[in-house]
């Protein structure tokens, strides 16, 4: 049985306590976009500014949720910001797989069917400390649900920028 | 009368209950999300599928009239313990969300137009919202609730504003949130006078007090056997025969039929007629166990020991928390349930309940399905101990020593 | 690779063929209306029930967190079972009946104008003919009907004509009156080079047969858990996650929903987003453990049990019985299931299984919710011997037997 | 546990195996009801010719069904033939009287609630021979389907009939 201390790591109680680019920011121009978890009521919103060039200039979070989904997202907005979108989509990517070992097994019987996708030479740095989730598989859905509302945000973006040349 | 539960008695007539959790005992705290099985239920259970199981309603041989014979014994308990007039009206459905969809969907589609009022309340269980707000789109009738008051209670004040012209009135006779016990005979008589149907949704209620659905003052009731000491799959709607006789089917299939054509078919009587297909046999038997393990404890002593342990509660909680603790709904125990939802500090319910886990307290945290009620409270979660039978103080005592490790941890 | 079941330790897993009826063993022939449970099944639901219940989906609590990990274990195993590509097309519903409803009533509100055509079978069990019965009520749909054929089978001679516009083509998989297995496949191909989509009754199918809705050629798949080793209480409705995705939700409440306002709602993902209210919890541990019971016997080698005692009570009551006895379906053991309908003497069905059951043997008698394919067969009723993994070839001489008994009594 | 004997007494084989009053009548004058046992199958149809005072001058049964479901209704139509309306009424009530017993039972749990309402002064004669039946529930319905056709058939006369003075 895994014991709390897995859960609760240090840096991660310091995030929820302390959060980092809590706020919000004029939209438009940002990005505004809503995350639900719908099992526990969590509730964020991501706020993303998107430069010209592709970058995550700013980026701030709002809503409410649990020691777990607020310090994720916390952490996130510290990783995401300033990195361009494809930097961050390969974050999300990196941190979904180290989450998707257990949320597979939610869903299979023991085989996880997609292997993991390492994202090689993506530091999770801090984020790693959020392993331990993957042992509490009912908090996987607060770990991840700040990096799929950022996901959708950047796909928003994405829609919205003139196509690449 | 009212003879005091011996609840260590009790505690060991649950198997699960002598399970240890993370080598804590059980504290089992969430009866409210659904409660746990008595050995007799299980037995019974166990029983049918070991010497008499086969399809209802259909064979001639011993072993099946047997089996229908149960299926139907069950339903006649059923009847008994929330003192229908007849098992007609006791229509068995997977849960009480079915047997809301049922209302919704049937007498919904048969007697609501567009532009028509159907009144809720602010309280209510997405079960008795959300049938009700997929009608609205499909048919655009009108949707209005009676409001949250002072104390966990509806506020009435403008009651018959709201019911006027309304065609049905739907509400709970007991908050899964707050424990608020609303006064259901008074609301359901203002409906009637309205000219309105009454739909009470009993999730909480039938488990815990003396149900008459006369007294209720209701033309449908709905149960759900997971919170009363029954199995999984099973829940009940009970209506008045009158209406449902005139209510065209809900779902089709075998079982519901009185001759099918290839160009038409007819319904069967009641109530049959809404229990398309097979029906859930061995959960109706385990149902029956649970209603004779209830009336065996006497429904007027399970209500006065969640009186007394709600007090305990309430009162150990506050004593011991202060202003640390938030409790919402009713302060006075006579007037609520026994579930007792609170916020801890600035805490997350989800870090609360996971704490306490550690400690072997099982709570519920969550919007427990009722994301309206959350947001009229201002709160996007709560922590929840709801309590049951095989509760006793030493259960309210072990939830507030693991509050105090949860305080330490996040301190 | 096909291993021969050795029957004899099968009938040691199922507690109910050591019961006696009227001092003869039970030889249970009723298995197409429901199948009898081994232990395994029975064990896994008292296990949950004794070490883990909570409700699902919410609790973060351990004991809630294992009925989660176990409920949607089960779904992956039942996903595995059917060859579904994956457990998100996999919704649990009470039986076969409601998903048939949940497509007709979701999907069929959602796509069908008043007009439109389904074309159905006229082997179909009522399941699935009522709900499209009462959609030409409601909306004015057209249903047309593949006709039955010689000995059994479907007639598909003016197959192109029939599927010729229509949106959506219901079959069974396999008759539960004549054993018929019809050309899924055919059919689906002719509906989809027609634009239609295919709904496949699998409830006799999949307890019997190895099952891949790839290969069937499926876009919805129904199957029910009490045919097939499992609980009552419990089905599947397998969709392509394509169509499910875009389909309305079909019951409203907990589990179903993302968000709900008193405003409105937006629905769950998949396949929550059909799982409207409680689920049945440990009907799903149980199916699960039906599952991997099958699993453990080998579907290949349930199939080719199967065949090899249809042929010998083909073989027996033909021989015994000559003229005296007409069985309806095809002659080949290969062509269908181990369902066999038949007509004895002059003797209605009810007086033949009444007489049977004096010795012990379980055969059902009547329509078999297929009153259509009677009319078609120009029979009332007919009498059912269905044969499973516990049968042998002792069962059908215990019929034969008794099959005299009866002609001595009404002679 | 009840016997086969019970069940399948001599005089119902008899009553089976030739059936009184089997047939049809031209309908109108005659009145023809269907009445259906959903759960097996069976389908009875009785044509009735009820004088204008009052009087079930032939009655006729068609349709096919089990062994005591023929019976009971070829037994019904010699006890039913010539009488008034009100005895052919007073007949069924005794009839389900005795029938109820067990009836009752499906439906509650072993206390009926209406007790058994006697008929005093009506012989049930042959008819008693079905009482076996009741031992075997299931079978209750095939009994009472061509009694509770019949009753369907008196009140479709008595509605078309000038209000008794
Ligand atoms: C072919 C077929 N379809 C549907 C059903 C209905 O199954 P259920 O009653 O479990 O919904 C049955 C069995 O009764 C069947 O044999
Ligand atoms: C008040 C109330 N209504 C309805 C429900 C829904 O019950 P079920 O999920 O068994 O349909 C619940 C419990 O979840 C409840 O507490």
């Amino acid at each position: 049985m895994p014991g709390l201390e897995d859960l609760y790591r240090e840096i991660i109680l310091d995030h929820y306590r302390n959060p980092r680019n809590r706020g919000e920011l004029p939209s438009p121009p940002a990005y505004r976009v809503e995350g639900f978890n719908p099992l526990c009521g969590d509730e964020i919103v991501v706020y993303l500014d998107v430069s010209e060039d592709g970058r995550v200039v700013d980026l701030r979070i709002s809503g409410q949720g649990c020691s777990i989904s607020q310090s994720s997202a916390s952490m996130m907005s510290s990783a995401v910001k300033g990195k361009t979108v494809d930097e961050a989509r390969s974050l999300i990517r990196a941190f979904k797989a180290m989450m998707s070992i257990h949320e597979q097994r939610l869903d299979a019987d023991g085989q996880p069917e997609d292997a993991v996708i390492e994202e090689p030479g993506v530091k999770l740095g801090d984020l790693e400390a959020l392993q331990g989730v993957v042992k509490f598989p009912v908090r996987i859905k607060c770990a991840t649900l700040s990096w799929n509302t950022l996901q959708q945000g950047l796909d928003e973006a994405d829609q919205a920028a003139p196509s690449p040349a | 009368m009212t003879m005091q539960l011996d609840v260590e008695r009790i505690k060991k007539d649950f198997p699960i209950l002598d399970v240890g959790v993370r080598g804590h005992r059980l504290v089992y705290l969430d009866s409210a999300a659904s409660s746990q099985k008595p050995q007799a239920v299980l037995d019974a259970m166990t029983r049918y599928y070991e010497t008499t199981h086969a399809n209802v309603h259909r064979g001639v041989y011993a072993i099946a009239e047997e089996a229908t014979r149960l299926f139907e014994e069950a339903r006649a308990k059923v009847a008994a313990f929330i003192g229908a007039p007849s098992p007609r009206g006791v229509v068995f459905t997977k849960n009480v969300t079915e047997g809301i969809n049922l209302v919704a969907q049937s007498w919904g589609r048969a007697n609501l137009r567009p532009g028509d009022a159907v009144l809720l309340t602010e309280i209510e269980h997405h079960a008795n919202l959300v049938p009700w707000l997929m009608l609205k789109e499909w048919l655009g009738i009108e949707l209005r609730y009676i409001p949250l008051g002072e104390e966990g209670q509806l506020d009435l004040s403008d009651l018959d504003r709201l019911v006027d012209g309304v065609k049905l009135v739907g509400l709970t006779a007991m908050s899964n949130v707050l424990g608020t016990l609303p006064p259901v005979r008074r609301i359901a008589d203002a409906a009637h006078a309205a000219g309105a149907v009454v739909l009470v949704d009993a999730a909480q209620y039938v488990p815990h007090l003396v149900t008459d659905v006369a007294e209720l003052g209701a033309d449908f009731v709905g149960l759900t056997a997971h919170k009363m000491l029954g199995p999984t799959g099973i829940g009940v709607l009970w209506g008045r025969e009158s209406l449902l006789d005139e209510m065209p089917p809900f779902l089709g299939g075998g079982e519901m039929i009185r001759d099918v054509r290839l160009d038409g078919f007819t319904p069967n009587e009641l109530p049959w007629k809404f229990e398309a297909g097979t029906p859930p046999i061995a959960e109706a038997v385990g149902l029956g166990a649970a209603v004779d393990y209830l009336s065996g404890l006497g429904m007027e002593s399970v209500r006065a020991h969640e009186i007394e342990l709600t007090a305990y509660a309430l009162r150990t909680l506050t004593e011991r928390f202060g202003d640390d603790i938030v409790i919402h709904g009713p302060a006075e125990p006579g007037m609520r349930g026994g579930v007792v939802s609170f916020s801890f500090k600035d805490l997350h319910p989800h870090d609360v309940s996971q704490v306490l886990d550690e400690w072997g307290v099982c709570v519920r945290a969550g919007h427990h399905c009722a994301k309206p009620l959350m947001r009229r409270l201002g709160v996007g979660a709560t922590a929840r101990a709801s309590f049951y039978v095989y509760n006793d103080e030493a259960d309210v005592d072990a939830l507030a020593d693991a509050l105090d490790k949860t305080s330490d941890l996040f301190a």
